[in-house]
């Protein structure tokens, strides 16, 4: 079989390949969710609920039906949506419809509609920050290499991801907001709104995960950049006396892109579910908190919407990764 | 002649990789306009001398001694930054393994013009129409198109003219040019050199150039070194060296050049079954409006014990139908037939090999060349590792390399040294069928006669199938018993050997034919003249064509 | 310390020892690294930090500690718990100080942490070095559709959060089942994506390479072309990003037992002792810093190491490690 | 408490106006009355709702009493206390000017029994006449028939068995009007009508943020309680607690007139605040009825031995867990099961004296006797939760405690819900654990009788009788308790009902949790209670 080639045949596949991923995912965790501890009914209803009140919660979020009937419901909502009652009246969830929160009834599709921009801004800036942060230092102690300069930056990097974010980010918060007050303390304003204070009340947590991610990025990119410096056509451009710092900054770089790439990708798409520390941190209302929020009351609609938009951020992150590195690396072809 | 007269001046320079003495008190002057060729056998010590040159040394582990000055400045003395000036703006270097020396990133014309723009402080837009000129000057066809290129969809010779325009975007006072023509065929051969030959006339430009090519250098410079073991063996005009050389080594090495009309001895006769048969192979690289047909309903058979050589344009398209016949590249239409079993898609065929074009990409840097050799016998299951050395061992005495090198590394050799290295890889399994692509282009003709030797021995024992393409139509006569000759990705001539090269039909075949360097200096230069006489558009058409 | 580690690689391989010929490429190996001496001095760390695990036991014994009695006379109550005295009650008896609210030995604690993070990090990283390589190669080389479900697989591990992978596990793995190897094994499975994306990405450049395709001729399949012609190539992003992942499995390993998937109290471990310290930043700084301190060492040394070997490992690191330093020694230059 | 009594922070008088910034750590996820589970009406909920009786808005213990709120005066309870009879004040407005009547509480309170607003206390569900067959409003139109609206103010409830304590349940939020005409289900949230001095006018994110501004139909007559200072109140929540106590010792901007209703200090920071006297002077201290203790399972050996358990309790060293907890300002030793409060009819006893660190000696004697000579291994659960309650933390201080009497203890530590799943399965239930019980209201019968009341233990569902006490005399003497409706009387004989159980040994008090709030710098009238613990936020003033 053959979905043909060429960017079309591309993008084809990775749609595909997307979906799929996206059922493999929902299903795994209604599979975990099935096995894991924690009574649903119970803990939606409260801990000091009868027998006969977890009964009726129970039976009001279909809990009793076989996981099978369930999952199928599920897809069902999620491919031509369904009603659902208020108690005063009938609604209508939109395909793709993720289902109720356990919890608090509402759309989970709202609930993560809602939130997909904060933690989007939080992921996008901080690996714009990082891959400059990152990227930057290894450049700098690939050409600085060997000398003072460079084992201050390793060193500093390190550090970096030796120091939990906790500490970082609350050190840069005291210090920045609390101590020069030259920003406010974060809180999430939309771009749409203000897309200064956006960026401005942004800055510290984006700051912060960039420090502790940059050292990854300096080091891969410093290793990569050794390597390819060591190639004849790097000696061609040395050869026609090309300084060190463009040989490093041009001709090794590019051949460091294809990793750096790779894993920008793999972290952006996993920032997504995971950047809970940073977000309560900052008291950012973003998903990797209501992530763990909504598996700890065992919220199942809410975990399995999160984690497929999770999965749906990873899957694109990574197309984007494919396209990017085959336009840097010509030799490359989409697969 | 005081030491600032000349452009170079080098005076005993030794050079120690480790314990290895690459060249040893070598001294020589070379003036303003002046050409100096350096011949000699693989390894020699030719590149090594040219690097030092422009201080290439520096940093890298080898030991230089000796003095070396170049445009008035101290190349062992000089600061980075004069080292820098130096650098591209006063001499500019083509080098020996042209395949691998651009970045495989960047369009060609970029990295030209960022090397332009670099010394002279053109702007962005001047500097890429410069690298558009130079390209075309080298006969690129399409400059304006190609210049937007990356280095892998340039055919080998197109990258080697694409870092002789790099050289000569900068108008540099000496050009040291190692190897340079190594991958082109003879036509292109002849109006590269015209061009230099303008270019020293008109600029006053200095040239070094480092070949083993006998036939090159006659048309090409003045005066003559010739090396042997890291030291200088003989020097003086180029006439007078060529028509009577002193030395035993020279001698030796001008009577081993093989020549265009030597007829070859008769093989027997009785042809083996058939090893592999291409029909209507076609392949197409890019789509839709870019798309570009480098190989065009291309139809051949080989048989067992039988060499078919395979001339033609620089970028006609030959490499690509080598790497299609041993399956590296899927062709985009036509059918292949490896002993008679049908070749559907990619994938190693096995009992084929391959000699790529370019010997750095195609060695593993990071293994030992013994190892590299030992691949394909270890690959087919033997487990005697004193037998595998043993055959390494003596597969590259065979090809002219010490066997005490089985643990060095590729970087550790010279161009023609590591193309020794892929030709004794491809013979270790004693496969059924071999391309060869350029295998002996960076061989001085000692060792070259050596290793084609070695090759019609083994056709003979084995009864070894080749495919061999070469630029050099000398020793593609003396290998070949068929010859096709190639040109915009179609095969235009095809016939024995004997037919061609006596009664070619197809025009081009006569111009290739024309275009093979004379051995005479005087010849040299006559026909240089009716080629430059010609009008001005020749050249570039003859490029295009 | 970090001083002697961060030294210059210029003390590097020597192009006479790195070419001298008719030695294996292991004795080349080990002559390059020895002329490293950071890389040396990062050894030595490594070394002594998995010393100081083993011998935990004997360690403390010097010190006259155990890392879980508790010492409440050695804290403050009325304030939270701090160490009473100075730098966080260090003393002949304590040589670290003692932990706040419980007064546990510092010293026995982070050396004992040491079995445990070490440990779990080591063998995590292998797990995840070796899952990494293994699904990036084969998705790199394999074709179109191999490549799209490993790497749709590899999406499938990354995006699902950690907490509901161990809460699988958890509920699958049988009770009785080690807790050490249950802790690598999930810090194994939840990190190996980034290696397998950064593998892929470069074997997708590497194997446009004419060595391979000259591999795949003599005949190798798949599995010896990665591992004879692609691995050797793919030892720097993989050397350097294991160092990193060291770290990162340190906390991961922390962040588990809340799933009571982490080892388990009173055990200490380094990332535990992060987690619980980093509350006390201010009030009793050296609890954080000590943890944090013998962690960055822990990289550091790691990175400096890795550095080394990579350098070590590639013939032609002698020219790559003098080009650009200043200028070539005397004698050196051209 | 001993040391009660926070005075107003910051100078001078308090005055109306300004912005109130609420800093929180738990987002206000839902804000349906009916979903509320909260004590004494909660803290920004009692902000929009008003309910039938609150708590008393008072420093201390006087804040441990209950006071009519939209009802005239406390309930008029009938004889032995089943039936319980209210009057609406006069003049009761909702935020659209609708009159309140107590068909819109009648309405509330039978929202609260729909499955689809589930949550909420469990207690009109036990008490009321059919509340356990009843299905909510939606499923079940006739409506509960326990509860009567003869008037629109008066409204009369009919319970199953004496509650003398049903004032206090009034409190609850389920107690709040809902104007049927505006109900909208469970989007009801979204926009709950308000009878408080405050309505919403912004809830962002599902609670991540709740802006707050002035009710214009809510007046100060008809509320003795709410003072309502601030002219609006910015709720943000989602924070980590650090951040929330850096923010408010700090005090910069807008969190100068900061509090927070659900973070206290951590031992790390209290160490920080107690050396700095201008922060030390922005803490209150709290108390809220709440008892961490050590269960056992009388059923699984060897604590079917009471020596066992009373080697145990013994051996347990308070002061290393208190330091576990936090140290001697967080937590205070217990050796009573109720808390050491009046309201709850405390009555102090300590029946195996451990002293500050344990008395192994005498454990090991117990042990002897029965029959462990050579000490014994037994196992603990408790739960990752990092809680500081039932956590490793306790874990291991009680764990180390309980080797000096040779007493080894394993640990077995669960995730959250593993832990809330197996201590409260009547068959599953391990034979030790660490467990904590607050109360709903200050009174000893929400802290006693699901705890020790045997008919209360549940075999299908959650159980929280670990013990399986099931003691006739105990039963009996709950039973009579609860039909006083006299406060102090009752009080008195639940202190006494505590001492008699606590001689059984069911379980061991390990200590009563204190906690420091911290509150911004021109924070004035701070008011915390005995009854919540935290700062009331209805009574602070930012100018
Ligand atoms: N980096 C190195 N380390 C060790 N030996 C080296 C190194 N570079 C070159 N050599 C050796 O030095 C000798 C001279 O090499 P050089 O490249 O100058 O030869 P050459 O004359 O250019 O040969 P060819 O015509 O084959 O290119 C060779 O024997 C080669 O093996
Ligand atoms: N990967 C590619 N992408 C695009 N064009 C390509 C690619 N490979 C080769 N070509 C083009 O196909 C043509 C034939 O190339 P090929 O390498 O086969 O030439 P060749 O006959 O081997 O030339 P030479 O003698 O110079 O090596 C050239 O024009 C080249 O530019
Ligand atoms: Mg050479
Ligand atoms: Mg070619
Ligand atoms: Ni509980």
């Amino acid at each position: 079989m053959s979905l043909g080639s060429g960017f079309t045949g591309f993008v084809a596949r990775r749609a595909v390949g997307a979906a799929v991923t996206l059922f493999a995912l929902s299903v795994v965790i209604y599979a975990v969710f099935y096995v894991a501890p924690g009574d649903v009914a119970q803990i939606t209803c409260g801990p000091r609920c009868s027998p006969a009140q977890v009964q009726q919660v129970a039976e009001q979020l279909k809990l009793d039906d076989p996981l099978y009937t369930r999952y199928f419901e599920f897809l069902r909502g999620v491919f031509v949506g369904h009603d659902y009652s208020t108690g005063t009246a009938v609604l209508h969830c939109d395909a793709p419809c993720l289902g109720l929160s356990y919890q608090t009834d509402q759309q989970v599709t709202d609930l993560i509609l809602n939130k997909v921009p904060v933690t989007g801004s939080l992921a996008i800036g901080a690996m714009v920050l990082w891959l400059i942060l990152g990227v930057g230092t290894g450049v700098v102690s690939a050409w600085r290499r060997g000398r003072p300069t460079e084992r201050v930056l390793t060193a500093v990097t390190l550090a970096g991801t030796a120091t939990p974010v906790f500490v970082i980010g609350l050190l840069l918060m005291i210090l920045v907001c609390g101590q020069l007050q030259w920003l406010p303390f974060p809180q999430y304003v939309p771009f749409t709104e203000d897309p200064q204070q956006w960026a401005w009340n942004l800055l510290l947590p984006w700051v912060s995960l960039a420090l502790i991610e940059s050292a990854k990025y300096a080091r891969l990119t410093r290793s990569a950049m050794l390597e390819t410096l060591a190639e004849d056509h790097v000696r061609t451009f040395r050869a026609y006396g090309i300084s060190e710092r463009s040989l490093v900054g041009r001709h090794a770089l590019r051949g460091a892109l294809a990793p750096v790439i790779a894993l920008s990708a793999n972290d952006f798409g996993t920032m997504f579910g995971g950047a809970l520390l940073t977000e309560t941190l900052f008291g950012l209302p973003g998903l990797g908190r209501e992530l763990v929020h909504a598996v700890r009351v065992v919220d199942l609609p809410v975990v399995v919407g999160m984690v497929l938009v999770t999965g749906f951020f990873v899957v694109l992150a990574n197309a984007v990764a494919d396209v990017l590195y085959a336009v840097a690396d010509r030799r490359v072809v989409l697969a | 002649m005081s030491l600032d007269d000349h452009l170079v001046h080098v005076d005993g320079l030794s050079v120690d990789f480790g314990d290895v003495r690459a060249v040893d008190e070598v001294s020589f002057t070379l003036a303003r306009g002046a050409a100096l060729a350096l011949v000699g056998e693989s390894g020699s010590g030719k590149s090594t001398v040219a690097s030092a040159l422009l201080g290439l040394h520096r940093d890298t582990g080898a030991r230089v001694t000796g003095a070396v000055r170049v445009g008035g400045v101290d190349v062992t003395g000089a600061t980075d930054r004069e080292l820098r000036r130096l650098r591209g703006g006063v001499a500019a270097m083509v080098f020996q393994d042209p395949l691998s020396s651009l970045d495989p990133y960047y369009a060609v014309g970029d990295q030209i013009a960022e090397v332009y723009r670099h010394h002279s402080g053109a702007s962005r837009r001047a500097a890429r129409a410069r690298a558009v000129d130079v390209l075309g000057r080298v006969g690129i066809a399409d400059a304006a198109r190609r210049a937007r290129s990356r280095p892998h969809e340039f055919s080998g010779g197109m990258r080697q003219r694409a870092l002789i325009a790099m050289a000569l975007a900068c108008e540099p006072d000496l050009l040291v040019a190692d190897e340079p023509t190594t991958a082109l065929d003879v036509t292109v051969q002849a109006q590269i050199l015209d061009l230099l030959h303008v270019l020293r006339a008109e600029t006053g430009m200095g040239l070094l150039l480092v070949t083993h090519d006998v036939g090159v250098a006659a048309g090409s410079v003045d005066d003559v070194l010739v090396m042997r073991h890291g030291r200088v063996v003989e020097r003086g005009g180029v006439t007078d060296v060529l028509a009577a050389p002193q030395e035993a080594y020279t001698k030796q090495l001008l009577s081993a050049v093989p020549r265009v009309d030597a007829v070859r001895d008769e093989r027997s006769g009785e042809l083996g079954d058939v090893v592999v048969e291409a029909k209507g192979l076609r392949r197409e690289f890019g789509r839709g409006k870019g798309a570009f047909v480098a190989v065009d309903d291309v139809s051949l058979t080989v048989r067992r014990g039988e060499t078919l050589g395979v001339v033609g344009e620089s970028g006609s398209g030959k490499t690509t139908l080598g790497r299609m016949l041993v399956g590296l590249l899927e062709p985009t239409a036509g059918r292949l037939r490896h002993a008679g079993a049908e070749q559907r898609g990619t994938g190693a065929v096995p009992g084929v090999q391959m000699v790529f074009q370019d010997p750095v990409s195609s060695l593993n840097p990071r293994r030992s060349v013994g190892e590299s050799i030992a691949d394909p016998l270890r690959a087919r299951g033997d487990r005697d590792e004193a037998a595998i050395r043993a055959r390494v061992r003596d597969l590259m005495e065979r090809v002219g390399l010490d066997p005490a090198h089985y643990d060095r590394y590729p970087h550790e050799f010279s161009g023609g040294q590591r193309q020794r290295v892929g030709i004794a890889r491809a013979l270790a399994a004693e496969p059924r069928l071999i391309v060869c692509d350029e295998p002996v282009s960076a061989l001085d003709v000692t060792t070259q006669a050596q290793v084609t030797a070695l090759l019609a021995e083994l056709q003979r024992e084995l009864g070894l199938a080749l495919v061999f393409v070469a630029h050099d139509l000398a020793v593609v006569r003396q290998v070949s018993d068929r010859v096709a000759v190639m040109r915009r990705g179609r095969i235009v001539e095809y016939g024995s050997v004997d037919e061609v090269y006596d009664s070619p039909r197809d025009p081009y075949t006569k111009d290739l034919l024309a275009a093979v360097p004379a051995l005479d200096p005087a010849l040299a230069a006559e026909r240089r003249a009716a080629r430059l006489s010609r009008p001005p558009s020749a050249p570039e058409e003859l490029a295009v064509a | 310390m970090s001083e002697a580690l961060l030294a210059s690689e210029s003390g590097g391989a020597d192009a006479a020892t790195a070419s001298a010929p008719g030695s294996s490429g292991a004795r080349q190996f080990w002559r390059r690294l020895r002329t490293q001496r950071a890389a040396l001095v990062a050894g030595a760390i490594v070394a002594l930090l998995v010393l100081v695990a083993l011998a935990a036991p004997l360690l403390t014994a010097l010190e006259g500690q155990d890392p879980t009695t508790y010492h409440p006379e050695l804290i403050d109550s009325a304030r939270g718990g701090v160490p009473v005295g100075s730098f966080g009650g260090m003393s002949a008896e304590h040589w670290l100080g003692v932990e706040p609210q419980t007064g546990r030995d510092l010293f026995a604690r982070l050396v004992y942490g040491a079995r445990v993070s070490l440990g779990v990090a080591l063998i995590a990283t292998v797990l995840q070095v070796a899952l990494g390589i293994g699904v990036g190669l084969a998705s790199g080389l394999g074709n179109r559709w191999l490549d799209l479900a490993l790497s749709r697989a590899t999406d499938v591990l990354v995006a699902l959060p950690v907490m509901v992978l161990a809460l699988g596990l958890l509920a699958v793995v049988p009770t009785g089942f080690p807790r050490p190897v249950l802790v690598a094994l999930v810090v194994g499975i939840v990190g190996w994506g980034g290696m397998a994306k950064i593998v892929r990405a470069q074997t997708i450049s590497l194997k446009a390479l004419d060595h391979v395709a000259a591999a795949r001729l003599s005949g190798w399949g798949g599995a010896s072309v990665a591992r004879r012609e692609l691995l050797p190539a793919l030892a720097a992003p993989v050397i350097t990003y294991s160092a990193l992942l060291v770290p990162t499995n340190i906390t991961v390993e922390a962040a588990l037992s809340f799933l009571g998937v982490g080892v388990k109290p009173p055990t200490a471990s380094w990332g535990q002792m992060l987690t619980s310290a980093d509350v006390w930043y201010q009030a009793a700084p050296q609890y954080l810093l000590l943890p944090a301190g013998t962690l960055f060492v822990t990289v550091l040394a790691l990175t400096v190491l890795g550095d080394g070997v990579r350098t070590a490992l590639d013939p032609r690191a002698a020219s790559r490690l003098r080009v650009g330093t200043k200028r070539g020694r005397k004698g050196a230059a051209s | 408490g001993p040391e009660d009594g926070n005075d107003a922070g910051g100078d001078g008088k308090a005055k109306k106006g300004g912005t109130l910034t609420v800093l929180n750590r738990e987002p206000q996820k839902t804000f349906d009355p009916a979903r509320l589970y909260t004590s004494g009406g909660g803290n920004v909920p009692s902000l929009v709702f008003r309910t039938l009786t609150t708590r008393n808005r008072e420093d201390g213990a006087e804040g441990a009493k209950v006071v009519p709120d939209l009802a005239e005066s406390l309930g008029k309870p009938s004889k032995n206390a089943t039936v319980w009879t209210y009057t609406l004040k006069k003049g009761l407005k909702f935020e659209d000017g609708t009159p309140i009547t107590t068909k819109d509480i009648k309405y509330g309170i039978e929202r609260s029994f729909a499955a689809e607003l589930s949550g909420g206390a469990p207690f009109l569900r036990d008490w009321l006449i059919g509340g356990d067959k009843y299905q909510g409003p939606y499923k079940d139109k006739k409506g509960l028939d326990s509860v009567e609206t003869p008037d629109d103010r008066t409204i009369v409830f009919h319970l199953n068995k004496p509650v003398g304590d049903f004032d206090y349940v009034a409190t609850q939020t389920s107690f709040a009007p809902v104007p049927k005409a505006k109900d909208k289900g469970t989007k009801y949230e979204e926009h709950p009508i308000s009878s408080g001095p405050y309505q919403v006018v912004k809830n962002t994110n599902g609670g991540e943020r709740l802006q707050l501004e002035r009710n214009p139909h809510w007046s100060q007559k008809t509320d003795a309680e709410r003072k309502a200072y601030p002219d609006k109140i910015d709720v943000r929540s989602g924070f980590n607690s650090s951040v929330i106590n850096q923010r408010l010792s700090a005090s910069q901007g807008a969190d100068a007139a900061a509090v927070t209703t659900d973070t206290n200090l951590g031992p790390a920071e209290l160490a920080k605040v107690t050396g700095d006297k201008k922060l030390a002077a922005q803490v209150g201290t709290g108390h809220f009825g709440y008892t961490n203790y050590l269960a056992f399972n009388p059923k699984k050996k060897p604590f079917d031995n009471p020596k066992v358990r009373q080697a145990v309790a013994y051996a347990v060293d308070r002061s290393s867990v208190i330091n576990a907890a936090g140290g001697s300002s967080l937590a205070e030793p217990a050796t009573t099961f109720l808390p050491d409060q009046e309201s709850f009819g405390y009555q102090k006893f300590d029946h195996f004296p451990a002293g500050d660190s344990g008395n192994p000696k005498k454990a090991k004697e117990l042990l002897k006797e029965a029959g462990y000579k050579d000490g014994l291994t037994i196992t603990l659960t408790h739960s990752n939760a990092k809680n500081f309650e039932t956590s490793p933390e306790i874990a291991t201080a009680l764990q180390d405690a309980l080797k000096k009497a040779g007493i080894t203890v394993k640990l077995q530590g669960l995730e959250d819900n593993d832990y809330e799943d197996k201590v409260h399965d009547a068959k599953d239930e391990p034979g030790l654990f660490l467990a904590h019980w607050g109360a709903d209201w200050p009174s000893g019968g929400p802290f006693l009788s699901p705890i020790f009341d045997g008919r209360q233990i549940v075999n299908d569902g959650y159980n929280f009788n670990s013990s399986f006490l099931n003691d006739k005399s105990v039963n009996a003497e709950i039973d009579a308790i609860n039909k006083l409706t006299d406060h102090d009387a009752a009080a008195k004989r639940w202190g006494a009902l505590d001492k008699k159980i606590g001689e059984k040994a069911v379980n061991v008090p390990l200590f009563h949790p204190v906690y420091k709030r911290l509150y911004g710098k021109d924070v004035k009238n701070v008011v915390i209670s005995d009854w919540t613990g935290v700062l009331d936020i209805s009574q602070v003033a930012v100018k």
